[in-house]
């Protein structure tokens, strides 16, 4: 079977995602998780930039557009999760992830 | 000079002002006193500047500005200025900076106190200017909000409110409210039937006979019945006016000025503005009766003022009274409508007349609220007609401009008050004779409760809240030459500069304006003329 | 063409596996800014250039200061890098999920006919980009700038907490 | 000299200024204020004469200066100034008694420390005064009319801290405005009717032939002339001021005032307004409305005759015998001989003050005695008081050919003689004419013969120069004035040139010499004859007809009519409104709030049993489901997280597999 370059590069951003999922899954360490989230945003947008790239008409710069908000957002989301993290080890003095759940029902 | 929004600057500069003290928290009491009583000079300069390019000889509203508001009720901000507003708006802004300086040494919470003020001058303003219904409304209702928190938070007693004020703010508010709603079911049906809320477009429909075709001549009646009761409570007309002694008498001294000066002005300015060019009709249809409630109001007004001990209440009295000459002036011109006959002379006059006597009772019933208020405040709260005496001995200089203030209420001549009142006794008398003469009782009894007021605490021996127990042994009241010269006070103190400083413009205004009236005559006689030659029924 | 792709692809995966099993955390936080820059070099093979350029500015300059920075301030000695292994059981419901999800997806990449003729790479320059970003997406551009206020604010807020009121809650 | 009357208007401007002075000069300042007065009223005199000398060259002409005060409709509200003979006769009068009455006070006052205030309301008095006289709009007298009433008021309750004083001052007030109100309905009616208020203003004046005739043809109720009832309404206001039955009540009250000098204001000057006004607006009046005015003014000269006769206050005793001379000039007017009222109320301005003086003058010296039982003797200490004193008595008393007084009273029953009507008037007129005579002796004898009844009187002693001189002056004209009416009657041709004067009035001249002898003689006879021994022993007339002179020295109980009639009804319409407020108005309000209140409680009945209970049970159930899934929220992030993804891989199974078939 013959993969054309977009579906090679749907392959390796949903690799990618599991590999993002597989580490925030397993790891307990808080910063570990939020990374693993990183890399699942990542591979999200490599499908935004596939998806432009090899679009039938691609129109002017929309995926490029959306990767661009989309760092934004997710710097956003890393600054705001570290600080979390940051202050979940203020009140537990660690940062495992398992033990953050004074939320619970 | 032609691009500024004069008249919206008028109405807004209170309002800028009450914003800028509700924000200034830190301000100290005298720097937010100054400012709320600069904010509200603004509307009386801005109103001079207003009248000096004001041209009285053209009758249709000038300065007028006009935008779209909401297109989807086709309700539009349009605001202008006739001889008649323009008479309010000097009024209004007489009568503020006057109560505020009446306020100069009330310590509770002046910062508020001042912005609730100027929010009140603000919304008095609108309604004088307004010329659409909708924000007509508005300005209307949003000047009780300050209204009733002044009474409530500032009157009483202690002058920090208490359970009569908190009644009588309630009472006040309820009932106007109470009006007012059923003239905005009025206004709504108004606009269901010819889609706007303009004042001039729904005065041609009354006119030409519109509003009856679209309504049905039963509708228009209730209609008018709902705006007609909206305006009686505000202005008040006898019997609706319950709600005015209690509140006036409760309201702090400077509240009460502007009540009687400016907004029971409101309601004899909507009746001229709105009731009667929308419905000459129906009010033609309903003088013969209403013209009765005005005489009542005149002379039962003036009767009751006679039997009230506190004297808050019995200028409150004279209020009804006096207001009561404004509608009657009106009730006659429209029971005579479309007559014929040498009606256009004597409908002149009642209606400058009217005009006439809202200003000057507007003069005179705030100055007489000021020198209730100073006599409270020297007896430590106490304002019975029987807790004085004497008070001209102990305060000359005050009592010589209360009884300025009191003889102008009365109607000397000389003085501001007569000119009013001749004149619609003159356009009352050409309309309907009967209810004329039997005003005229209301004079009289006018003369009697003034003139008792003025005997029982401004005249004989010194009385309790004067001078202290008098020495018994050199009472003068016994000398029989009276030769003796009179006990010296102790206590009652003559009126300060500050304390000077609201009545003395007042006083001098009621001078000026009994001596040359054509100062306010002249802005309002070709307008009323032109009214006068219009009486005509569609 | 393909080539770079595979080669990039490959070794982007294969840093961030690695990161992902790592136990000392600097190491797994180094890692990753690898796998991020392999995502850079993705873009600039995709020819977005910009993308690429934002993805190491804020990937490789940013977030990965911010991720040392709590990994630093989050440890009390030494022996705090080294994370404890973690349970057995988790770590194969992990790989059970995530093999689930691979293979869903990559089942539906192989089952979708993308037969998508391979086309010139379209170009987007920055002046392009720029006229967007202040044109259509103006709106979007202005609402990314307060998120991004707000979330600083808010990271600034939640990470400065006092100490008083954290000992409490943390009872 | 003579002053146009453009320039008219300086003559009460003048003494307005002056009291405007008054009015800022601060309180020691007795001595600018009283110099501004009579420097004002002195300066007003001259004028006076001026505007005289201008009259007189044209005595039947009515010069006017019209002016615009407001505008009004298409037109102006106007208002003006008139000059004719009998205005110039009453500004001189006026001016002239004004500035000997200033003069007089600056001795009487003071002592007082408010003296400038007296000044400075002697001055808007005089200028209200002058006022009324020039003006030639009916609205122009209406207000400075006002005017005087308010400086009457002020000086009467002048010492106000002395409540009898306040109250008088009231009363005077209120009374007047009684009148007043007629007088307002008269000028509205007047106004109504022929458009303008005008008196003259080249044809179209309301007192002008074309205006009168047209209010004559007007019939209103009962088939009387629009012309009568509008000048009997105007009438009321004259009754009212002129202190004529029955509004003469507050007159001997106003003698409250400063003693003697506002008592002489209301006697010798305002009351004459009243008159002046009848004779002002004469052309209006119809026969219909003259009988009227002519029994009003009989009543009135009869009745203050008669009450003088009991009365034992010397001012009070002079109050009422001003009342029964305004009703001899009521009288002249009804009778058609208004120049006879106008030359009386010249007369009497000068003798009345001159009266009022010499009281003021033995009240001053007898430290404020005012009871005439209480006074005697006063003949020897006071030579100048009593011969001025006698002189103004005699004046008054109508004896014969030397004084003034007797010419005018005689003008008046000569013209009630010639009146078709009826001579009711005229006998009533001849009754007071003794009456007149009884008392004024007895108040002489009292007074000043006999001996000194009390300490006061012992110990009196000649009033300072600037109280006897104003006197002397003021006896001189009581008796000047006679020139007037004789040798020639000079004031008839100046004043009604087309009346002829008639002659051959010897008989009733010497009835009425007869009259006055008798009334003197009468009264020496119980009061001269043997005088008083003590201020408490009875009085001689009393003790006779105890109680006709007990009525009468109650004023014949008017005060108590009054009291129990109009007060009461006044009491009671106020207690009406005021009821009328407080439980049917009020009552009904809270009527209305009752039923809101009951409203809102049904409502909110409703709102609980039905709406709330609905919505409460929904409520509890979303509770409880609430409850339930929050225990899915295990905190455990991973389990979260895993879910998610498990979730995802079902959904595209289902999707991909539904999509297969």
């Amino acid at each position: 079977m013959s993969l054309s370059p977009l579906q090679l590069c749907l392959l390796f951003s949903s690799a990618l995602f599991c590999v993002g999922l597989v580490g925030a899954l397993s790891r307990s360490n808080t910063i570990l998780v939020l990374l693993g989230v990183e890399l699942m945003l990542n591979a999200a947008n490599l499908n935004f930039i596939a998806f432009w790239r090899f679009s039938p008409s691609p129109s002017p710069a929309t995926g490029v557009m959306f990767v661009i908000f989309s760092i934004a957002v997710a710097a956003a989301e890393a600054a705001v999760g570290l600080a979390l993290v940051i202050a979940i080890y203020r009140h537990q003095k660690n940062i495992r992830l398992q033990e953050a759940n004074r939320l619970k029902g | 000079m032609n691009n500024l929004p004069l008249l919206s600057l008028i109405i807004f500069t209170p309002w800028i002002g009450a914003a800028l003290l509700a924000f200034l928290r830190g301000a100290s009491v005298s720097v937010t006193r100054t400012l709320a009583l600069a904010f509200s000079l603004a509307p009386l300069a801005l109103g001079l500047v207003a009248a000096a390019a004001f041209d009285p000889a053209r009758t249709a509203p000038q300065f007028v500005e006009n935008h779209l508001w909401i297109s989807a009720l086709n309700v539009h901000y349009r605001l202008g200025l006739d001889g008649l507003s323009l008479v309010l708006v000097l009024l209004t802004g007489i009568v503020t900076p006057a109560a505020l300086l009446a306020a100069w040494r009330q310590e509770h919470c002046p910062r508020m106190f001042g912005a609730l003020f100027l929010l009140l001058q603000g919304a008095a303003l609108g309604v004088f200017l307004a010329l659409d219904f909708f924000h007509w409304f508005v300005f209307w209702e949003l000047s009780l909000v300050p209204a009733f928190f002044l009474i409530k938070l500032w009157g009483g007693a202690s002058g920090r409110g208490d359970a009569p004020a908190t009644r009588a703010a309630y009472q006040f508010v309820i009932y106007t409210i109470g009006g007012s709603a059923f003239m905005l079911v009025g206004f709504a049906a108004l606009f269901v039937a010819t889609g706007t809320l303009d004042f001039h477009q729904l005065a041609q429909h009354g006119a030409d006979g519109a509003l009856a075709a679209k309504l049905g001549a039963s509708g228009v009646r209730w209609v008018f019945l709902g705006v007609l009761l909206g305006l009686a409570v505000k202005v008040p007309l006898w019997p609706f006016h319950t709600w005015l002694p209690p509140a006036y008498a409760e309201a702090p001294t400077s509240g009460s000025m502007f009540l009687t000066g400016v907004m029971s002005k409101m309601g004899v300015y909507g009746f001229l503005r709105i009731l009667w060019p929308i419905f000459p009709a129906q009010l033609h249809a309903a003088a013969p009766c209403l013209i009765w409630l005005a005489v009542a109001g005149v002379v039962l007004g003036a009767y009751a003022a006679l039997r009230q001990t506190d004297l808050k209440r019995l200028v409150a009295y004279s209020s009804i009274n006096h207001l009561s000459y404004c509608l009657l002036a009106l009730f006659a011109v429209a029971y005579a409508t479309g007559r014929n006959g040498l009606h256009g002379e004597a409908a002149t006059a009642a209606l400058s007349g009217a005009i006439l006597q809202m200003f000057n009772h507007g003069l005179s019933a705030a100055a007489l609220f000021y020198c209730v208020g100073v006599l409270e405040s020297r007896a430590g709260g106490k304002r019975g007609i029987g807790d004085f005496g004497g008070v001209r001995t102990a305060a000359p200089l005050f009592a010589g401009l209360c009884g300025i203030s009191l003889f102008s209420s009365l109607g000397l001549p000389g003085l501001n008050g007569f000119v009013g009142e001749f004149l619609i006794f003159r356009g009352v008398f050409g309309l309907h004779g009967a209810a004329a003469t039997v005003a005229c009782l209301g004079l009289l009894a006018t003369a009697i409760f003034l003139l008792t007021f003025w005997q029982k605490v401004f005249h004989g021996p010194l009385g309790p809240n004067v001078g202290g127990a008098l020495r018994p042994d050199s009472s003068s009241a016994t000398d029989p030459s009276g030769h003796q010269a009179p006990p010296t006070p102790n206590g009652f103190a003559d009126l300060n500069a500050i304390e000077l400083a609201p009545l003395l413009p007042l006083v001098v205004l009621m001078f000026v304006l009994g001596v040359y009236p054509q100062l306010l005559a002249g802005l309002i006689n070709p307008l009323v003329t032109s009214w006068a030659g219009h009486l005509v029924l569609p | 063409m393909i080539l770079p792709l595979v080669i990039i692809a490959l070794l982007t995966i294969a840093v961030a596996a690695i990161a992902m099993t790592l136990r000392n955390l600097i190491h797994s936080a180094l890692l990753l800014i690898g796998s991020w820059a392999g995502i850079a070099a993705f873009y600039f093979w995709a020819g977005a250039e910009f993308a690429a350029f934002a993805q190491v500015l804020v990937y490789v300059g940013a977030v990965s200061m911010v991720v040392l920075f709590a990994v630093l301030l989050t440890r009390r000695s030494r022996a705090d890098l080294e994370v404890a292994p973690d349970a057995i059981g988790r770590g194969l419901g992990a790989m059970l999920a995530g093999g689930a999800v691979l293979g869903v997806l990559f089942g539906a990449v192989f089952a979708t006919r993308l037969d998508v003729a391979p086309t010139a790479a379209p170009t987007a320059s920055v002046r392009a980009i720029g006229q967007q970003l202040m044109g259509a997406h103006a709106a979007s551009l202005l609402v990314v700038g307060v998120i991004l206020t707000v979330a600083l604010l808010g990271a600034v807020v939640i990470a400065s907490t006092d100490r008083e009121g954290g000992k409490e809650d943390a009872r | 000299m003579s002053l146009p009357v453009q320039y008219v208007w300086l003559i009460p401007l003048l003494p307005l200024l002056a009291a405007g002075i008054g009015a800022v000069t601060p309180r020691g300042g007795v001595k600018i204020a009283s110099a501004a007065a009579i420097g004002a009223m002195v300066l007003g005199f001259f004028l006076s004469c001026g505007a005289l000398a201008t009259a007189l060259a044209h005595p039947a002409a009515h010069a006017t200066a019209n002016f615009a005060w407001f505008d009004l409709g298409a037109g102006t509200l106007r208002l003006g100034w008139v000059l004719d003979p009998i205005a110039a006769f009453m500004l001189v009068m006026v001016t002239f008694v004004g500035a000997l009455i200033f003069i007089f006070s600056t001795g009487y006052m003071h002592e007082d420390e408010r003296a400038k205030q007296f000044f400075c309301f002697l001055s808007l008095f005089a200028s209200a005064m002058l006022g009324v006289v020039i003006a030639n709009s009916l609205l122009l007298l209406f207000i400075c009319w006002e005017l005087v009433g308010l400086a009457s008021y002020l000086l009467i309750g002048f010492w106000f801290h002395k409540p009898e004083a306040a109250a008088a001052a009231k009363k005077a007030f209120i009374t007047t405005r009684i009148g007043d109100l007629g007088l307002l309905l008269g000028m509205l009616w007047l106004y109504d009717s022929t458009g303008s208020l005008l008196f003259y203003d080249g044809g179209h004046g309301v007192l002008e032939p074309t205006a009168v005739a047209n209010l004559n043809a007007q019939l209103v109720f009962g088939g009387l002339a629009l012309s009568t009832v509008i000048g009997l309404l105007i009438f009321c206001g004259a009754v009212g001021k002129s202190g004529q039955f029955p509004l003469h009540v507050w007159l001997p009250d106003a003698m409250e005032g400063p003693t003697p000098v506002s008592a002489l204001i209301h006697a010798a000057t305002m009351v004459a307004a009243g008159v002046f006004l009848m004779a002002r607006v004469y052309p209006l009046l119809t026969p219909d409305a003259l009988k009227v005015i002519a029994f009003t003014g009989a009543i009135t000269a009869l009745m203050g005759a008669l009450i003088a006769v009991a009365q034992n206050d010397i001012k009070r005793i002079l109050a009422f015998s001003t009342v029964s001379q305004l009703g001899y000039m009521m009288l002249a007017i009804g009778v058609g001989s208004w120049v006879a009222a106008i030359f009386h109320l010249l007369t009497h301005a000068f003798f009345k003050a001159l009266l009022f003086l010499g009281a003021g003058s033995v009240i001053h010296a007898a430290h404020h005695e005012q009871d005439i039982r209480s006074l005697g003797g006063l003949r020897g200490p006071m030579k100048v008081t009593f011969a001025t004193f006698a002189i103004g008595m005699m004046a008054l008393a109508g004896v014969p050919f030397l004084f003034s007084g007797f010419w005018s009273k005689e003008a008046i029953l000569h013209a009630a003689h010639g009146w078709e009507v009826s001579h009711l008037p005229f006998y009533m007129g001849l009754t007071a004419v003794v009456l007149t005579a009884f008392y004024m002796t007895r108040l002489m004898a009292e007074t000043f013969f006999g001996k000194a009844r009390t300490h006061a009187s012992e110990h009196a002693h000649e009033s300072p120069a600037s109280m006897t001189i104003p006197l002397v002056i003021l006896a001189v004209c009581a008796v000047a004035l006679s020139l007037l009416a004789w040798p020639s009657p000079w004031l008839q041709h100046i004043l009604d040139p087309k009346a002829h004067a008639e002659g051959g009035g010897a008989g009733l001249m010497v009835l009425s010499i007869v009259l006055v002898a008798i009334g003197i003689g009468s009264g020496w006879a119980i009061y001269g004859r043997t005088t008083r021994e003590k201020a408490t022993s009875a009085d001689p007339l009393a003790a006779r007809v105890p109680g006709v002179i007990a009525f009468l020295g109650a004023r014949m109980k008017f005060d108590e009519l009054y009291a129990a009639t109009v007060f009461q009804l006044n009491a009671a319409l106020a207690t009406a409104a005021d009821l009328l407020d407080r439980y049917v108005w009020d009552a009904a309000v809270r009527l209305l709030a009752q039923i809101g209140i009951f409203a809102g409680l049904v409502n909110r009945e409703t709102d609980e049993d039905g709406l709330n209970g609905g919505f409460d049970a929904t409520s509890e159930s979303l509770r409880d489901t609430g409850k339930a899934y929050s225990r899915a929220q295990t905190g455990d992030a991973h389990g979260y997280l895993r879910t998610v993804a498990i979730g995802f891989v079902l959904l595209v199974l289902i999707v991909m597999l539904g999509g297969r078939r």
